[in-house]
Order: structure tokens, then sequence, then C-alpha cells
């Protein structure tokens, strides 16, 4: 099957013309597909033969030929796209080599599938046309215009549905994701507490000191208070040495902080 | 009988024309309106008869309401449609909120539900689902106060079509059919040892 | 009405009534639903088949609606009615689609909806099917994640003039080719593993 799908010479590059052509056409509206079944969809009906006799080699190259022109233009295309391609110039690829008996599931099976999803995905399409051309009720067949009610008998009952239900879960629980964010200040060391710690200690150091030895002792064990001390000390140097009152420097990439009061 | 010009339809298809026209329409309609809707050459009155012979002793009549007409159920089997006027109202929103929670959630406290809604429960909303057979006492809770519990019934069960509670889609389903619009932290997990991460290591706001 | 309370109407009185309580109805009556409002005794199944036959070829029709039934006009005249049309909201393709698919493989999972399409079903789509009351959750489907099912309903039934989803066009061809199965892909098919749906709902919380 591979051998026979796979035209050579010239015949080929008339092939890629008219694929060409029809890619370009098709790019022009790329948002009018709904996803690359739709896509492969559209591609395999312009092979004009029964979906069941459809070459999936052909089509895998179509469509890749599609997805390398919208990436000539620049086009965005969706992840779900290039995934396709990728499966497809797998697929395209095992296709064209003899099989191997390693495999477990042949390229021929593989290929067999993507044609009976192209022609379910059409079915479908065809069902749903025949299914909107029925007579409808309210548009070719009417219900009883003016119902009657009588009677004396007043009794209220109250009625909702499962989608009034599941919305009103849907409600309160979207309210719940949406409560005001509070952040839990448990293990965070904020820069105002770090400024306040630095001010007195600021004007004996004279020396460059490294930024760690200003970490309170408590703040120092558990890691994650830690990075909270350190993140916020830091901080805190940068505002006290935007202010003039210190020195930054760090020598090397992740070297040491050191920090020293301005003289 | 004049055949017009044109093939008016034929009388029987006429009569089933007036017909089709009278049970569709809200209102009764007039011998003009009727022809106003028929194809050209029908003759209204003339179907308007046999069709109100046809109807003679049936369960509907055809009626005459001043100069216009229209289907009636036969006065003698009126006691029939008493049944018809109970009133169908839609649920209030405290009321479908606290019954998603009983069935969300059952067994459910009083307490329990109001954590949920934010807002207290009002005693007309209980028992107004309690009156619709779809929510009923379960076990008492074993904790101080032994408080009682809601769960929902079979009446419930019945009314929304479901097999069993269990079959009330999850979040993430509600999610998935567009029903919650947010996009909540991964799982919406709510352990609290783990939810600060690496990265939550970010400096506070740096102040002005 | 002196009727005895065991002794039902005679068959003629049944079959006024059935068709008086279906007249005065817009929506379809299942057969439960007129016991429930007929005299003791009756037999509506009787009734109803006896209705059925008389309007045959009439304006109006006594049509079959799953379990339910309801007096329609015949489609034939709606070339009159267009004074009644209401103007219904038009479909996406999405939408038509999916409808499709759900009445096509009933009961079906929102993973199978997807698979055959080839693309995510939209937010909202869902939702607006549900809206119009055309598809309801069906069972859970028995497998891991036991995801929803989705079916028609009988207002679907009604709307597109089906007895049942048996009728429903070219499902018979559909069948025998195959397109209806569930055909898993030969493993290596990269774009549909059937994602779990967790639910985060399956146990009620134990206590709050």
């Amino acid at each position: 099957m591979a051998d026979d799908d796979f035209p050579e010479g010239p015949a080929r590059d008339a092939l890629s013309v008219a694929d060409r052509l029809a890619a370009e056409a098709l790019i022009v509206d790329v948002d009018g597909f709904e996803g690359p079944l739709d896509l492969l969809l559209t591609l395999a009906r312009r092979q004009k033969v029964d979906l069941r006799a459809i070459s999936v080699l052909q089509l895998a190259r179509q469509y890749l030929l599609f997805v390398e022109r919208a990436r000539q233009l620049r086009l965005e295309l969706a992840a779900d796209y290039l995934v396709m391609a990728a499966w497809l110039a797998f697929l395209k690829s095992r296709l064209l080599l003899p099989p191997d008996p390693e495999e477990e599931v042949s390229a021929e099976d593989l290929a067999a599938h993507l044609a009976f999803q192209l022609e379910r995905l059409e079915a479908m399409r065809k069902a749903a046309a025949q299914l909107m051309a029925r007579d409808q009720l309210g548009r070719d067949v009417f219900a009883r215009g003016q119902p009657e009610e009588r009677g004396h008998t007043r009794r209220v009952t109250y009625t909702a549905s499962l989608l009034d239900l599941m919305q009103g879960y849907a409600r309160l629980r979207t309210r719940e994701d949406f409560r005001p964010f509070v952040m839990d200040r448990v293990d965070v060391f904020t820069m105002e507490e770090a400024l306040a710690r630095l001010r007195p200690l600021m004007g004996a150091t004279v020396e460059w000191t490294d930024l760690v030895a200003f970490l309170p002792e408590e703040w120092r064990g558990h890691p994650k208070r830690r990075r909270s001390a350190t993140a916020s000390t830091f901080a805190a140097t940068l505002e006290l040495a935007k202010r003039g009152g210190l020195e930054l420097r760090q020598d090397d990439m992740f070297g040491p902080i050191r920090i020293r009061a301005r003289a | 009988m004049t055949d017009s010009l044109f093939e008016a339809p034929p009388e029987g298809e006429q009569e089933r024309m007036v017909e089709a026209l009278l049970f569709a329409s809200a209102a009764p309609l007039t011998v003009g309106e009727l022809h106003a809707r028929l194809p050209h050459g029908c003759d209204a009155p003339r179907a308007l008869e046999r069709l109100a012979r046809r109807y003679e002793g049936r369960g509907v009549r055809l009626m005459r309401v001043g100069d216009a007409w229209a289907f009636r159920t036969a006065a003698d089997l009126a006691f029939l449609m008493t049944r018809e006027t109970v009133e169908t109202r839609k649920l209030s929103r405290a009321a479908i909120e606290t019954l998603a929670i009983v069935a969300y959630h059952q067994p459910v406290t009083r307490a329990e539900i109001e954590e949920i809604r934010g807002v207290s429960v009002s005693k007309g909303t209980i028992e107004q689902l309690m009156e619709l057979d779809w929510i009923r006492l379960g076990k008492r809770r074993q904790t101080p106060g032994r408080p009682v519990t809601f769960v929902v019934t079979r009446a419930f069960l019945d009314h929304f079509g479901l097999e069993s509670p269990r079959d009330l889609p999850g979040l993430k389903e509600l999610r998935a059919a567009g029903l919650l619009e947010s996009t909540p932290p991964p799982d919406a997990a709510p352990e609290e040892e783990e939810a600060p991460q690496e990265d939550l290591f970010a400096p506070p706001p740096p102040e002005g």
C-alpha cells in the first residue's frame, strides 16, 4: 500500500503543487477548523475517494505540508495541530519502512484507525445534518397553542432541575475559590521586621559582613523560615542602600552577599 | 364547490389545515384570520362546519368564541383537568444552594450548611425542602450537642433522575461542563502544610 | 359523575378522556401520568391505541415521545404555520455535533465525545444543551474514574419528532458499519489517553 501511494518523479511534483495550492487555500481560514481531525477530514475529502479507500500516507503528507506552510507564514498553530503533525510524521515514516515484526501495532493498524476516526466523524456530521433536517417542534410541528388549565384546586409545588442544583453548587464552590487571599504569615519574616532589625545593627557594621549574619537566630534553622528571612533581609538592605545608609557587594554569581555601613 | 382558477386543496385537506391551525394557535382564530393563512381558494366556514361535526361528542370540541373559533376540551370532562392547575415555581436560590449542599455533603448539619453558604439558613428553607420530601433527617452527629443531620431522599433522586447521590457530578466535571468558571489552584487541595511551596518566599510587596 | 369507584368507564369514554387530557397539555404525558388522572380502572394504552388510529391522517396527530404521548400538528402542514414559528436560538456547529454524538452514542462520556470530534468540548456547549433540556446526565460509567455519561431527553425526542432514540435517522446503517462502536485506538496513538476523571466528591466529607 505504501509504495503505490507514493508517486515518483514529475507526478510527485505535480501533486506537490496541487497540495501547495490546496494548503494555501486552507490556511486562509485555519480558524474555521475545529481541530486537527476536522482539518484531516477536509484534506481527506479532497482525495475524492471513499473514506475507506483513503491513502493515509498521502493524507499525512498533505497535513504535514499544511503545517509547514502555516509555519512559513508564521501562523500560530494550536498545540494539538502540532501534536497531530508529530504523530503523522511518525506514522508516515513507519508506513514507508518495511514492517518491523517486533512492533506490536503495525503502521497499517494505526493508519486504519485514523481512517476509521475520519469516517466516524464524517458519519456523525451527516447524522447531525439529518437530525437538524427533521421536522422540529416549534418550527415544523406544533404543540397545543392554548394549553387548558381549569379547575379550582390550586396547589403550589416547587421544582428545580439538576442543572439548577449543579449551578448552585458550582456557584458556592466558585465563591470559595475566590475568597480573599490571606497569606499564611506564620513563617514569613516581613521586610518591616527586617528593616527594624537591620537599622540599629548597621551603625556598627564597618567591615564587609555576610548578609546571613544578620538573620535572627530563630530564623536560621527551618529552611522555610530561613528563606523568608533571607529574602526580606535582602530586600531591606536594598531599601537601606537606596537611602544611602549602606553598601552591598557580591563578588561572584551566587556568592555571599556582603554589606557594610556607608562611610 | 366553486373551484377557482387555481386548484384549491380538496375539502378533506382544507379541514386538516383548519384543524392544525386552530390546534396550534395561541388564541381563537376568526374566519378572516383562517383565510389569511390558508391557501388561496379555501372555504374556511365549510371546513369549520365539517370539523365541528367531526368533533361532535369527542373529548375535544370545536367551539365558537365570539366571532372566532377554538378547540376546547369537553365541558363534561372538566373534572379531569382540575389537576392541571398545580402551579410550579422555581425553587429559590437559597433553597437550591441548601439542597445542593445537602446532596453533595450529606449527612450534613445545619451549622455546616451555614458555614459553606456563608449565611444563616432560614428555618423556612429547611422546612420547604422537607415538605417537598427532598431532604430528611439523618442520624444525629456524635459530637457535642448531638446536632441533627440532613440527607437527601429517594424522592430527591427520582426528581433529579439520579440513581444515587454518588451520581452527582464532581467538581472537576462541573468545571469540565463549563459550570465552574474559575480555575482554582491545581486540585484545590486545601492542605495547609504543603501550601506554601518553594516559590512562596517571594518578598512581600516593597514598601513605598 | 357518579361512577362507581371500581367500575371503569366504557372504552369510548376512556378514549374521550385521554383525548381531552392530551389536548389540554402542551407537554407529552406518560401512561403513568394519564393513569394518575383517569378514573380508577382505565386502560390508557388501549385508549391511546384507539386514539392514534382515529387521528391517523388528520391535521393533528397523536405522537409517541419515548414513554409519553402528545398531540402535534402534522408535519406536512408546516408551511401553514410560519406565523407560529418561534425563533429558536441558532446552535453552533459544535453544539449540533455534540448533540448528535450524544444521541447516536448514548450513554456517552465527555472523553468519548472529544475522541470522536478530535477536539475538546468547548465550555458551555454541554451546558447549552442541558439548558435546552435536550441532554441530561445518565448513569456513571462503571470504569475507572466512574465518569458521568450523557443521554438525550424526552424533550429532545419531542423536539425532533422521534418515538425513541432507536428511530434516529440512519442509526441501523451506522451501527452496521461499525461506526457507533467505541473502538479504542491501537496503542501508540498519543492523542487520546482517557483522562481518568477523578471524583473529588465521591465520599462526602466526614465532618465539618
